[in-house]
């Protein structure tokens, strides 16, 4: 018999999971809230640290999860737990009888406007990488219109206590600094300025390309969170920061400013979990079971995580992350599940 | 006009707008190892000036990027050449030639 | 064989040559003459320039070597040796070297014996008014071969010309051969020839064989020998009787005049300015102008032979070449500012293009003194330097290190003090360990700068100091201040020698009678420029190596196979080449480099250039590199900090993945 | 400029302010730079809104001045502060307003310090009844008095006879809004509209008519910071900032400076008389300054008040100006009259600033 699957979320990490688990043999039932699959990566328009379109990789992770049955459009309407499987009730009107859940509701982007000095919604040449990103799959952006100046303020809503986000978001420093790059390549006269606290560049190759945007591109690197944004009379920015590494306040006029709104905890993510009753930590981020040796278990029996449902996580480690996860499920429904007489045992020591 | 016995304070504050492009892109052609400086500071450590005075091959880039040119010079005025610093750099950075640009190209006025 | 005094004596009796034109003169000759004589009037006013940009003092000083016998003797020695027997290219590439010594030689001989006959024979036409400027370059068309009278010595004559045609046509094959094959003559890289190199070059190719074919024309009436007059016998064979010969002397005076006007501006200018430069050189003029004065005669005593290019250790990596001496001397000529300074800037001043040059052009000399033009004049401010020799008045205030002092911690005052600003004066520069006497008859070691930063050096130099129980005084324990050497190489020398007055100060106040150093930047400049009276300054591995020899320092031979890299400022620079092999010698098998000595490559972690980047140095460190290991060593040993740090960061970033080779400093090796 | 997103953070921090019945307490600086603004503002809200607005003659300095000039500790000033509850319980009133902005940040402090340390205040109400012998209360709303004006807005919009616009040109006056540092800054959700884009002063100026202008420097402090005026040496600095303030207003043209705390208006004011002075520099049109008035004094012309009643002539810079832009019918003859009638002469005239 095929064991039903459900899988929240039709990002990475979802289609990745249903891909290994519909190879597996297992019936994968995907639902994505939104129109569209490909979560955050859809909307993006290239990646670090290669620069590759994220169409390209978008593409083959909906190649790869052809055949799962996918319903977009589609949310959780109420979970009730049976004796071992889950009856899960969507939004289509559809009921589903699954063996186990895996939530992969991914992140939403830190809501920019919360930072209200930087004045995300308030003054026209402020912008979010995302819409950079849109800016460079369309073409088309009215704040973007040769800039002279342009300004990249990094940890927007990561590192921050006070906007309620303590931890980094991990990809925008690699994501600043790929932006920087391509607009230069988009206004080779500008310059191009980023903001940063640490360079936390980890990954493979980001120490790379931090160097590229130096040397080829020279992109400066000042090292000091950006404190205040004003308007100036002609409409261009005024920003303040504080060079730590001079030990000197610091202004600069730019003509755009791109804030890189971190990584939060997904709201319907969220909501789902509400449902479960499933545990979350102080971050926000759904807790595991098994701390960092095992990190794909909920402590429910039965719903399984992935992706950046659990914390930030780079596209490389959130499909790691995925893959991992279908393992995991693999093992659950062939070692535990099935073994009726002593499934609570089995759930005791093994879950 | 009136003297209060007080009076405006000049300002600290960088003000990066002041950055002049076209001597920096000079300093570049003669030395492009001025971008690619991460900050560490293993130069200004081993300096062999810097144990009698105040002398900063990190620092005089940061000025010179800061629009404050004049205490780039200064911080390279009691520089010997020795290359210690040529020798610990992480990012492998020309800093003899480095220093002899800046010289060059800001001293000129 | 006939006496030569009959010879002579025959000579009177029957005239052996006619003057066969009596005017001797024809017009052909004046594409030469003219060429020439612009060649002698243009050498002429540069002469006169050129003496009269020479400081007065260097003057006399020419004037006067000219009549010292030694310099005389060495003037002359210099000239045949250099210019025309090229002596120091026969040493090192054999068949370059005969090829060199066939044209110089052979046409200096050519020349020297057409105007002995024309002396023999019809000396009258020696008389410049009466054709003595061009009447011996072509004595065989004006005269007329009186048959039957030929003597012996007319037969020498004629033999020992054609011998040296000879001579020097197979020079001119060789030549030709080696502009499109010239590895096959030990060149790698040759000089890309100028529009004026072209010209001279090509008449110079033809000069030789148009004067076969001229002379072989006219064989039969003005006489020949073994070459010319079988090809003549050659000629009336092909063409019968008719020969034409006029088109063969216009072509060979044209080609002689083209070589003469070119000349000035091309390579072969050396062929006369080389003379100049000898005399000036043994005379000990130095320049003190990249281009002016004595430089001058230096940049055109160059002949861009390119023996340079392959010296060059930048050329590994072809983009280099244009870097090499010869271009830096042919773009000085030129006056290009721009490529003057990038060129000067660029070389690593490892010396060897001086040390290979065969008319011994001192070329990084004449870069630093390029470098002098631009950087002299940047400022810099070292008024905290007044202060380190006053406080150094004695022994007494040095770090002194003796034994049971060598292990203890520094004190924290000296590593913590506060760093003063640029105004207020640092108190002293070599903190004080602890009041000694008056030191006498001691060591004094300098570590230097680089040292401080391959601690390695430091530990085993004191090493070798406590086991051979030298009594000794370590200068910048604590760290001091730069040699100076860095300055100068930058063309900072205003700068070097306020650092030099100052450490020259504390050295002198020491009360030492022994300076060791252990940087090779610092001894060359110690030795060179600091003028230490009373105070014998060595390198460590000359101290060290005194020590294994008197018997101080024991040494332990182990089967190990070392190769040892002669730092360019030891080697070629001082001259240190003997005392760190014969020490290593005694501790282990010591394999060669494929080039060592004065053929060492520079390491590629040289101070002397101001704008190599870290990936043009990386390749010249795999190229020396690669030098070193050719017979398999297990170790390299080296006497200099920078290169035992560029050497110990190229095995460690070596592709090659077989490398099984440690890098060790002399002293490490000597004293493990 | 977005106007939308401000809308929408404006809409974030809204504070609850009763309508009616408050405890007022008066500013120890303002009675003395500008006693008549509180004069106005009492008589706005009882005679003219018919509010009940209750004030007593016992209550003291909130101990500000002292307190950041770090001469008293803290417990002696929550005592005090204790002591001015105490008094508007005493009263019966439960809704207390102040007057000051320094007095306002420390009562914000001293309650969220009390919040988040029961301990202390029980130390404090101890202290209190073995010092005054007085119970231990606290206000259930805490209230700046531009809180309150921003609250009958509308209201003073109603009966004003003008609005905040240029006669000649029938343009609205171009008006900077300056918040006092202590206001919101501490605890934005204490203040209407937050730090970074209060609303407290912008809703009385769009209600009356003018126009807000936002400049680059609008969060900066006035310049009056209690250590850098009070030291001579330091008092450059001071100057230094509002300098900066002004530089940065002057491409914006602004007609009017409208400030809601005590040091603010005085220093906005003076400031520019010495810039002028030292510098030649001034920022108003054709040679006068930008007058820097409290939102009183603005009310108080809005609604047809007398300038000379309002106090405008304490001001260094010249009010005349904007009465004849804004139309207002004043005597010059009056302006340097006293309360009585009698001359009290006026000042040596500036060099500068007209």
């Amino acid at each position: 018999m095929k064991n039903n699957i459900l899988i929240i979320g039709g990002g990475p990490a979802g289609l990745e999971a249903s891909a290994q688990l519909q190879r597996m043999g297992y019936n994968v039932i995907l639902i994505e809230k939104s129109p569209k699959l490909g979560g955050h990566l859809a909307k993006w328009d290239r990646l670090f640290p290669d620069s590759v379109p994220a169409d390209e990789v978008l593409g083959s992770l909906l190649r790869g999860a052809e055949g799962v049955k996918c319903f977009t459009d589609t949310d959780v309407r109420a979970i009730n737990r049976l004796d071992k499987s889950y009856n899960v009730r969507l939004t289509n009107g559809i009921t589903v009888l699954s063996d186990a859940v895996l939530v992969a509701s991914g992140f939403d982007l830190f809501d920019a406007v919360k930072k209200e000095e930087y004045g995300y919604g308030i003054y026209d040449q402020v912008m979010t990488n995302a819409d950079l990103e849109a800016y460079f799959k369309t073409g088309s952006d009215p704040r973007i219109e040769h800039p002279g100046r342009i300004g990249f303020a990094h940890c927007v809503g990561s590192r921050d206590e006070k906007a309620g986000c303590r931890s980094c978001s991990k990809v925008c420093c690699a994501t600043a600094v790929k932006q920087a790059i391509e607009v230069k390549q988009a206004f080779p006269k500008a310059e191009v300025y980023c903001f940063y606290m640490d360079l936390r560049l980890f990954g493979r190759h980001y120490e790379d390309i931090y160097l590229k945007a130096q040397k080829e591109y020279g992109v400066r690197f000042i090292r000091g969170r950006v404190a205040e944004v004003s308007e100036n009379y002609d409409g261009t920015l005024l920003v303040k920061a504080e060079d730590t590494v001079a030990g000197k306040p610091l202004k600069v006029t730019l003509d755009l400013l791109v804030l890189m709104a971190g990584m939060r905890p997904s709201a319907s993510g969220k909501a789902i979990g509400d449902l479960l009753e499933m545990q979350v930590e102080e971050d926000g981020y759904f807790a595991v079971r098994g701390g960092i040796a095992a990190g794909q278990r909920s402590p429910i029996p039965g719903i399984f995580l992935a992706g950046a449902a659990t914390g930030p996580k780079t596209l490389p480690e959130t499909l790691a992350d995925a893959r991992a996860a279908a393992m995991e499920v693999d093992r659950y429904l062939t070692e535990i599940f099935p073994d009726a007489k002593n499934y609570k045992q089995l759930v005791k020591e093994r879950w | 006009m009136v003297d209060f016995g007080f009076t405006l304070v000049p300002s600290s504050r960088i003000n990066l707008d002041l950055f002049d492009k076209e001597k920096y892109e000079e300093l570049v052609s003669m030395e492009p190892d001025v971008r690619i400086c991460m900050a560490c500071g293993s130069c200004t450590a081993v300096c062999t000036a810097g144990k009698f005075v105040h002398t900063s091959l990190r620092e005089a880039m940061e000025d010179i990027f800061n629009a404050k040119t004049d205490n780039a010079l200064e911080s390279l005025r009691a520089c010997q050449l020795c290359g210690k610093c040529a020798m610990v750099c992480p990012r492998g950075i020309n800093t003899r030639h480095l220093i002899m640009s800046i010289t060059k190209v800001y001293s000129k006025k | 064989m006939t006496p030569l005094a009959y010879i002579l004596a025959a000579q009177a009796a029957d005239p052996e040559v006619i003057d066969r034109i009596p005017s001797g003169f024809s017009a052909f000759v004046l594409p030469f003459t003219i060429g020439v004589a612009f060649m002698f009037s243009w050498i002429g006013v540069g002469l006169i320039r050129l003496l009269a940009a020479i400081p007065k003092s260097d003057r006399i000083k020419f004037a006067k070597s000219l009549f010292i016998p030694k310099t005389a003797l060495k003037n002359i020695k210099d000239l045949f040796c250099d210019c025309l027997f090229h002596t120091k290219i026969w040493q090192r590439k054999p068949l370059l070297g005969y090829m060199h010594s066939a044209i110089a030689f052979g046409w200096f001989m050519i020349i020297i014996l057409g105007h002995i006959e024309v002396a023999l024979f019809v000396p009258a036409r020696l008389n410049v008014a009466r054709g003595g400027l061009f009447y011996p370059i072509f004595y065989r068309y004006f005269v007329w071969m009186n048959p039957g009278h030929t003597t012996l010595r007319g037969a020498f004559f004629f033999f020992l010309m054609d011998f040296f045609l000879l001579y020097i046509l197979s020079g001119i094959a060789l030549a030709i051969f080696k502009r499109f094959r010239s590895i096959v003559l030990g060149m790698r890289h040759t000089t890309k020839p100028s529009l004026a190199d072209r010209v001279a070059l090509y008449s110079l190719w033809l000069i030789f064989p148009l004067r076969l074919l001229a002379e072989s024309f006219t064989a039969d009436l003005s006489g020949g020998s073994f070459l010319t007059v079988p090809v003549n016998h050659f000629w009336h064979f092909l063409f019968g009787d008719k020969l034409w010969f006029m088109p063969c002397w216009w072509a060979y005076s044209i080609c002689l005049g083209l070589f003469f006007a070119a000349m000035p501006f091309s390579r072969y200018m050396h062929i006369l300015t080389e003379v100049l430069w000898i005399l000036l050189r043994n005379a000990g003029v130095e320049p003190h102008h990249p281009r002016k004065g004595v430089a001058e005669a230096e940049i055109y005593a160059c002949s861009s032979c390119g023996l340079c290019l392959d010296a060059c250790p930048m050329n590994v990596q072809k983009k280099n070449l244009k870097y090499s001496s010869v271009y830096f001397i042919r773009f000085l000529r030129r006056h290009n500012e721009k490529k003057i300074n990038a060129i000067a800037d660029k070389c690593l001043m490892c010396d060897k293009c001086h040390a290979l040059c065969p008319v011994g052009v001192n070329a990084p000399s004449l870069r630093r003194a390029q470098r002098a033009t631009v950087n002299n004049a940047l400022p810099y401010d070292y008024s905290y330097l007044s202060t380190v020799g006053a406080t150094a008045t004695s022994a007494s205030t040095l770090g002194r290190a003796t034994a049971s002092l060598r292990s203890a911690p520094p004190l924290a005052s000296q590593s913590e003090a506060p760093v003063p600003p640029l105004t207020v004066p640092r108190v002293a520069w070599v903190a004080p360990a602890k009041v000694l006497p008056e030191a006498t008859n001691k060591v004094l070691y300098f570590a230097g700068c680089m040292t401080h930063l391959t601690p390695r050096i430091i530990k085993s130099v004191e090493k070798v100091f406590k086991t051979a129980g030298v009594d000794y005084v370590f200068a910048d324990r604590d760290g001091g201040i730069c040699c100076g050497r860095p300055l100068m190489l930058a063309g900072k020398t205003e700068a070097a020698a306020a650092v030099i007055e100052a450490n020259k100060k504390m050295i002198e106040e020491s009360g030492c009678d022994t300076l060791v150093l252990s940087c090779p930047i610092c001894y060359k400049i110690f030795k060179e420029e600091y003028h230490l009276e009373g105070i014998k300054v060595v390198h460590y591995t000359q101290f060290i190596n005194d020590l294994i020899i008197s018997g101080k320092l024991p040494v332990q031979e182990t089967d190990r196979k070392l190769v040892y890299h002669d730092p360019c400022e030891l080697g070629r620079g001082c001259g240190v080449y003997y005392e760190p092999r014969a020490a290593l010698k005694r501790c282990g098998t010591l394999v060669k480099a494929s080039k060592e000595y004065d053929e060492s490559i520079c390491c590629g972690g040289s101070l002397g250039s101001l704008t190599l980047d870290t990936k043009d140095r990386s390749k010249i460190s795999e190229a020396s590199l690669d030098s070193l290991l050719a017979n398999d060593p297990q170790t390299i040993v080296t006497a200099c900090p920078l290169c035992l740090k560029t050497f110990s960061e190229a095995v460690s970033n070596s592709k090659n993945r077989d490398i099984n080779v440690t890098v060790k400093d002399f002293a490490e090796v000597v004293c493990p | 400029m977005i106007y939308e997103g401000k809308q929408k953070i404006w809409s974030d921090y809204q504070k609850d302010i009763p309508d009616d019945h408050y405890f007022y307490v008066r500013s120890c600086i303002r009675q003395s730079f500008f006693p008549a603004s509180e004069a106005t503002f009492l008589d706005i809200t009882r005679n003219r809104l018919g509010k009940d607005i209750f004030e007593t003659e016992h209550h003291t300095t909130c101990g500000g001045i002292a307190y950041h000039s770090d001469t008293i500790p803290q417990e002696t000033v929550m005592t005090i502060i204790a002591r001015q509850f105490a008094l508007m319980a005493k009263n019966g009133y439960e809704n207390y307003v102040c007057s000051c902005i320094t007095s306002f940040g420390l009562y914000c402090e001293t309650m969220e310090t009390w919040r988040e340390f029961p301990e202390l205040e029980a130390k404090i109400r101890e202290n209190l009844w073995k010092s005054c012998k007085l119970e231990f209360a606290k206000p259930k709303f805490l209230i700046h008095a531009s809180d309150l004006i921003y609250k009958y807005r509308n209201q003073i919009a109603a009966q004003a006879v003008r609005k905040l616009v240029n006669v000649h040109t029938g343009e609205p006056l171009r008006v900077v809004e300056h918040i006092g540092c202590h206001y919101s800054k501490m605890f934005p959700s204490k203040g209407v509209g937050g730090a970074e884009y209060p609303y407290v002063l912008v809703g009385m100026i769009e209600a009356w008519g003018g126009e807000i202008v936002d400049y680059p420097e609008r969060r900066h402090c006035c310049g009056f910071g209690f250590r850098q005026y009070f030291i001579k040496g330091n008092r450059g600095y001071s100057l230094s900032n509002t300098h900066k303030k002004f530089e940065s207003m002057e491409p914006f043209k602004p007609d009017l400076i409208i400030t809601n705390c005590p040091g603010c208006p005085y220093f906005l004011d003076r400031w520019q008389y010495v810039i002028a002075e030292s510098t030649g520099k001034t920022y108003g049109q054709d040679g006068h300054g930008i007058p820097a008035l409290t939102y009183e004094e603005v009310a108080g012309l809005v609604m047809g008040y007398d300038p000379w009643d309002l106090g405008l002539q304490t001001h260094q810079v010249s009010v005349e100006p904007l009465l004849d832009k804004m139309g207002v019918e004043y005597d010059p003859a009056k302006k340097y009259l006293g309360k009585n009638g009698k001359d009290l002469g006026a000042p040596a005239p500036c060099a500068c600033l007209k």
